[in-house]
């Protein structure tokens, strides 16, 4: 078990003590433990299934954890809606981005916070407000009045992401934010996280791209089939440490990969040359 | 071996300037369309795509409306048109609460009762107790909204389908029903009374009726102008004053003839105008406020609704209140029409033609897409059918196959036209 | 289950199961069920009643008797939905040594049948209708027909009765039309279409039942027609009672349910105890008691409908109608 | 600062041995359960997350006899079970075909058009035309299938939505019918034919009755074995002997109860036994056949079906016209229950049924979640609702509330139970 | 325009002329050409809604084409349904995933090419071979008796992945197949993508990491904008050619952020330390 200094140390936002959450016969998070502190971003990694999505839902208010305490600014709370995760000041990306495909990609941008002038919605504002924010992040879309079905992938991953930087939240969870999107996309995603942590938010960011954690993240917590498996300075760890902590093995399918990795260049070609 | 040829993005992509163009407009991959030539093409364009919202609808209508006038020359008679009207009006009412509750990807097959009780309960109140008409009326429609909330409640808290509880309804509220009715059974509104009036002989006055043609059409000039002003301020592109005046006058067109032709006759159905007015007024809320919008977005993805923080069980309870309480409302303007109510008030029929009406007009049973104007387009392509039909002197089995025949033409262009959206892969 | 019409004696504690066929005209839950029971009452305290009603659905009552059946039901007496169809509770009560009395509509293998005959019924309807026209003088002219549901096997039979009268009168059907589900509203739609449809000399309304005339007639008002036509009716509903009294409908069809309600006790009763029901008359081998069908207009309110004791003329003279029931000599 | 302190995997995780268990069972995160307390552990767990499938239906049942019985003694004799049986013959015969368009995501609402139309036709070429039986019988259905084919070459070739194809067909056929019937109107089955005999006076030999449910028995146990045979070659695991002898005690239960006190009167109906064959035989479609399995993924995912090389538009097509033409064979058993065909045969009423039937059996409205099993247990819980009134001698109104309230109740239970379910948000 | 050599080179399985695709007011496919060949990887990239996806479901018929030809196997072939496309021995993994959330693992594993002994389905040998396909893919899925719909994100593509292993097609499209995958999964895809190549397939890959696709493919098709924009050989190519092939720009969000990193690096590193 991963052994953090004191449950709630100075500056910490959110604080998770022994967090289960069990579906059918499977047990998704038994017994997880998580600090973030305001100003910090803290990376959650951990293999398919290891439960960092089920744990971040459980944060948002999606599920109930069957078991365990949610301290946030100090005050135990019990979460039992989005809507009161909102009002707490946590926002989500979620890794299924939770999008209504049938409006577009302004009211899905402005969904359940919509802009108002008197009783009427101001679509005009929504709309200018939209352009600047997918501006931000290098969205390459064509129309924000089209329904977001219609866009790709990576379209729609920005408008989830574009959503959170709405409101004024105190802890921001992003759910592999970058999983589909372009380089430069990606790379504008990270200026954000940055730019997070410095206005003071705490960031809880969810990722399976090593290089982008060890680039923007402060600490990793690390989750192995649904419990702690250990929490890393970034600073002080390699990228390799953590890959053995998420797999469980230090000799798995990457650290083969990368040794044969030249190995197969040479052959393959051969093989086209022949 | 390939050849590497290193693409040099300059001179593959003819870059506009982006900064002379509005920001909605810069991406290259837009087909620009300006000015009234711009707009046909953009309308020719969404003809070919199947995005042509109810277009298809109104044509299958006016091919009924040939068809029918062919088959009896009265049917377009300024007269047999008011009987349209009126005809259409109760319908419709309870077809607009239907479009509600399939937004949300639900749905109420008790209209019919619900209507009917609402109707039983202001008759044996105003005409057996002698309430006061109005306090008749608010009785009856307090009782949909009751129902409406009983039903929201049962759906939240217990998740029972909308299907079953609604159906429990259909049984339960017809009971209650014949049971309000009593031994009695049937009772009249008398013909003086105002309700019957309102329903069978209230009309707007001819210049009225005109003027008030003129109002909405500037209303819409002005609000159409004001909104360009905003986006141009916005840095957003804005459709040419010609556009915004070409479209006046066909919503001038399209307002003024029906006025025309109806004067002739007896003239605008001020219940009509009522129903008109509800339908304007549910299509703003629809389009224009955030509990349209959330209406829209649970009906879309309940999930996706309830992470953004939308209070969902509030949306469903307001909706299926809203779908009851305009039931028991077209139930009060079905009962004014026929001047009584009875046993057979808001029978099974009412459930599925207005079910139909908005299905019909283009609502998805599925939830998410529809729009207030399906309620009445439906409800005039079903009325226009019933009442075209009779005028035949039809035997009743051929009676039945031509409805039939005739629904499924005007569906089956509206759907001909969708299909291309469909077969895109990710409607 | 028990053998029930064994052994004579009296007829202690006998179950004598009421079928009736729908629950959306009034009379058969506000009048025949009542009375029935109170004449049921009245000849046998300890007799006791099962009663069900079929909303229409011929199925739904073949599942009711089966019920009856099931309870030990010594006698059904049965309204049927579809008459024709009726055949089949019939066979499985007689199956059982369960007499079927016929109540209002005729079933082929019945014990007894007591009614107001459905042809009857459409025949005076609209001769009434033929009267009342000629004694305004007209001979000629056009008449529209209002007929019961399509689905409805009994709407055949007042249909057919109509025609055999109107069909000769001189008087010409315009339309006609079969009111699916004897809705008010359709009728009033198609009424409202006739009026622009037929373009003059329309004389006369033939309506099969109130609730259908009620449609015709909110149809004529609000179409501006002026005087109305005279519009015929049936069941006595005290909506068309009222309508009659202010004079927007000309007639409706009384039928005296309450003999109908004491032969049919009588009747079962006596088959219940092994015993042959009295009867004047046979229909196709059934003996059968035929009882006449009154038509009610303004003029005879008071001796029928009043005197019967199903309306008291408060009822009828509410506050609307009290002008038009003091002309008419009700009071 | 934080302490950063590595995780030691193989410290942390206590792993089994992965080798020692079947291939399916190796995940660590799952809660083992083995053996008869494991099952139900794993039974009580099911329980809790509200996957129990058809159990809290039958619960609801059980609960709607309990009341009824206790208000008529007579609700549970023989007799009346046996006429239970008769009555949701037809009825049930009919939500199996709304089972299968469910499962795809659609509707039809002129099931009851059909079954009319279908037992007009039998009746009209069997008893005025003199047809032989078979003939007519073959006809009708044949009849059925013409309907469906032409439902789902609409729905495939033009995409109209199945709501108003069906509502179209529900007008269109119920002309037809009348169409016919011709004038008479209504027909009269000959008591003696075979059709009406197999209806109404057919039963199982009581001998042959106790042989099939020992035959089921037998048949389950042998499957169930050579199954657990063939996961254990496959290594993967399988459900132990005592469990397997457990469940085919509980289903001999299950069969042999009604089968002993339907003995007591006339017995085991050989039509209802043909229901059940029918919906066994459905239910083995469903889920053992590569058809089914289409059928289950067009309704769960229409895109993602197509793309995996599923024939969508075949699946449509035999899913429609399996549902008329099992309405079309419902509309038989019911005319020859009744003996008799009239033109209400076949009304509203049996749409609304059905279709309820079925989503109170269990199966989602919205596609892809369903079983056979549904109709049969819909079809009860309407059928011993309907049958149980009717022994009380309520009133009309009564009768209406009091059924409304019952169904209420008795899904209301299983959506209690499903709720957890649809809580957890990915539902 | 890039120019590639011959229309139908030596080799070729698949060659696209001309492709044009357009949605409403969108031009998404603008003039496109590709060849790919057996025993390539040939690496398609690009940035967000570029139309890669829709290039990809034009290939598998999902889409038709509004204008431009497709040539497979030397023959020119109009694929209107994508169960034609299964035909020729084309095999997909969509973005989109397109997986029957009702159903579980196994039938969507097999769905549409059910394993079946007469006519029943032979569920146990389904189900033992479901296992042995996710355990190639290093997949980390609790049980196959689940309905995906309750599946984590990367083991939802881990299924999609081992769905297009089985069959024998001659091309395999994978579109961002590794977006959603932890490591482990990446490395064994990666691998599985290899012997395809090895088999002789012809393989198309989507993705956005660089690293991947500078560690698998032969050569990279750049679309930009739904227009071709280079065709590069991997072995003559630096990643940041091709990064400004995609973003059409040499100076861009991602060359600005590897600049600043070092920066960053350290006054947040003070920012903590403060
Ligand atoms: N609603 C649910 N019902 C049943 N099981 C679930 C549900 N949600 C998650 N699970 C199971 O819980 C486990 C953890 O899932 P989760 O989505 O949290 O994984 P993850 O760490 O986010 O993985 P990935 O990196 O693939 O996104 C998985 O095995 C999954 O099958
Ligand atoms: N069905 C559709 N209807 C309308 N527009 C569409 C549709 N599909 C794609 N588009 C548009 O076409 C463009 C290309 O989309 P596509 O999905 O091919 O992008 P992509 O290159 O795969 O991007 P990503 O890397 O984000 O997956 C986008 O602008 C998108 O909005
Ligand atoms: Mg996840
Ligand atoms: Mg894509």
């Amino acid at each position: 078990m991963s052994v953090t200094p004191s449950p709630v140390a100075t500056g910490t936002v959110l604080s998770l003590q022994g967090i289960s959450k069990r579906f059918g016969a499977v047990q998704a998070l038994k017994n997880v433990d998580l600090d973030v502190r305001a100003g910090e971003v803290l990376a959650l990694v951990g293999d398919n299934g290891a439960g960092k999505s089920t744990l971040v839902k459980t944060i948002a208010g999606v599920y109930t954890p069957d078991d365990g305490t949610v301290t946030f600014d100090g005050r135990e709370v019990h979460v039992t809606s989005p809507a009161e995760a909102q009002k707490l000041g946590i926002a989500t990306v979620f890794q299924d981005l939770a999008l209504c495909d049938n409006l577009d990609v302004v009211a899905n941008l402005f969904l359940g916070r919509e802009l108002r002038r008197g009783r009427v919605l101001d679509e005009i504002e929504m709309e200018r407000t939209s352009w600047e924010l997918l501006k931000q992040l290098s969205a390459k879309i064509p129309s924000v009045r089209i329904p977001v079905a219609s866009l790709s992938g990576g379209q729609r991953q920005t408008v989830a992401i574009a959503r959170s930087l709405l409101g004024e939240p105190k802890v921001v969870m992003l759910d592999e934010p970058t999983a589909a999107l372009g380089v430069a996309q990606t790379a504008e995603v990270l200026n954000l996280v940055e730019r997070l942590r410095e206005r003071g938010h705490g960031v809880i960011l969810i990722s399976h791209n090593m290089a982008d954690v060890m680039a923007v993240a402060d600490r990793v917590a690390v989750l192995r089939l649904g419990r702690n498996n250990g929490v890393f300075n970034v600073a002080e760890t390699s990228s390799q440490d953590i890959i053995a902590a998420i797999t469980g093995a230090t000799d798995n399918a990457v650290s083969e990969r990368a040794a044969r990795r030249v190995q197969d260049k040479i052959s393959s070609t051969e093989g086209l040359e022949s | 071996m390939t050849t590497p040829v290193k693409g040099s993005p300059s001179e593959v992509v003819a870059v506009q300037d982006p900064a002379a163009l509005p920001a909605d407009l810069q991406d290259e991959r837009l087909i620009a369309s300006r000015g009234i030539g711009g707009a046909w093409a953009a309308f020719v364009s969404k003809m070919r795509s199947g995005d042509l919202g109810s277009i298809p609808v109104v044509i299958g209508l006016i091919i009924i409306w040939g068809v029918l006038q062919a088959s009896n020359g009265s049917f377009l008679s300024s007269r047999n048109l008011v009987n349209l009207t009126l005809q259409s009006a109760a319908l419709g009412t309870i077809a607009l609460g239907i479009v509600l509750v399939l937004l949300l990807g639900e749905i109420d097959l008790s209209v019919g009762s619900v209507s009917g009780l609402s109707s039983a309960i202001m008759a044996v109140t105003f005409v057996n107790q002698d309430w006061p008409i109005a306090l008749a009326i608010l009785g009856a429609v307090a009782v949909g909204v009751l129902i409406g909330v009983f039903y929201g409640a049962l759906y939240t808290r217990f998740g029972v389908p909308s299907f079953v509880i609604t159906l429990a309804g259909l049984l339960g509220f017809l009971g209650l029903q014949l049971l309000v009715l009593g031994k009695d059974g049937s009772l009249n509104l008398p013909f003086d009374s105002a309700l019957v009036g309102f329903a069978q002989r209230s009309f707007l006055p001819t210049p009225l009726a005109y003027g008030l043609v003129v109002a909405i059409v500037a209303v819409y000039v002005l609000s159409r102008i004001r909104a360009r002003g905003g986006r141009i301020k916005a840095g957003l592109s804005a459709s040419p004053n010609s556009i915004i005046l070409l479209k006046a006058a066909l919503l001038f067109a399209v307002l003024i003839v029906p006025v025309i032709v109806l004067s002739q006759d007896r003239g605008v159905s001020t219940m009509f105008v009522f129903f008109l007015a509800l339908v304007v007024v549910m299509d703003f809320a629809i389009r224009k406020t955030r509990w349209g919008r959330s209406v829209v977005a649970v009906g879309g993805n309940v999930e996706a609704a309830r992470r953004a923080g939308i209070n969902v069980r509030g949306i469903y309870l307001s909706v299926f209140a809203l779908c009851s309480t305009l039931a028991a409302v077209g139930g009060l303007l079905a009962a004014s029409r026929l001047a009584a109510v009875n046993q057979s008030s808001g029978g099974t029929d009412w459930n599925l033609n207005a079910i139909a009406a908005a299905v019909i007009g283009g609502t998805s049973l599925f939830g998410g897409r529809g729009s207030a104007y399906s309620a009445l387009l439906g409800a005039l392509v079903i009325q226009s059918i019933t009442n075209g039909l009779a005028l035949l002197s039809l035997d009743s089995s051929v009676r039945y196959m031509v409805t039939a025949a005739v629904l499924l033409l005007a569906v089956t262009i509206d759907s001909l036209s969708r299909r291309t959206r469909v077969a895109s892969g990710r409607a | 289950s028990d053998e029930p019409a064994a052994g004579g004696g009296g007829a202690e504690g006998k179950k004598i199961a009421l079928l009736l066929p729908e629950s959306k005209t009034a009379r058969y839950e506000a009048l025949d069920r009542p009375l029935f029971e109170a004449a049921l009452k009245a000849s046998c305290p300890s007799c006791e009643v099962i009663y069900s009603n079929a909303d229409q659905d011929a199925a739904k009552q073949q599942q009711q008797a089966e019920a009856a059946l099931t309870q030990g039901a010594n006698v059904l007496v049965l309204d049927p939905v579809d008459g024709k169809a009726a055949a089949s509770v019939v066979n499985s009560a007689k199956g059982q040594n369960v007499p079927v009395v016929a109540y209002d509509r005729f079933i082929e293998g019945a014990n007894y049948y007591v009614s107001f005959q459905n042809e009857a019924v459409g025949k005076l309807q609209a001769q009434t209708l033929v009267d009342i026209l000629k004694n305004a003088g007209k001979t000629s002219g056009n008449i529209a027909m209002i007929n019961g549901s399509p689905t409805d096997p009994n709407a055949a039979q007042f249909k057919a009765g109509a025609h055999s009268v109107l069909d000769g009168s001189g008087f010409k059907i315009a339309a006609e039309f079969d009111t699916p589900d004897w809705s008010p509203d359709k009728a009033q739609s198609w009424m409202e279409g006739q009026l622009s449809a037929i373009k003059s000399g329309l004389v006369g309304v033939y309506a099969a039942n109130d609730g259908t005339a009620g449609g015709a007639i909110a149809a004529l008002k609000g179409g501006g027609v002026n005087p109305l036509p005279p519009v015929t009716g049936q069941d006595a509903e005290l909506a068309g009672i009222q309508r009659i009294v202010s004079g927007d409908q000309a007639m409706t069809i009384y039928k005296a349910v309450k003999p109908q309600a004491e032969d049919a006790v009588k009747a079962a009763l006596a088959l219940a105890n092994g015993d042959k029901p009295e009867a004047k008359t046979e229909v196709q081998g059934v003996p059968s008691t035929l009882l006449d069908p009154i038509a009610v207009t303004k003029a005879n309110i008071a001796d029928t409908v009043v005197k019967d004791g199903i309306y008291k003329v408060s009822d009828i003279c509410t506050a609307n109608f009290a002008t038009a029931c003091a002309a008419a000599g009700l009071k």
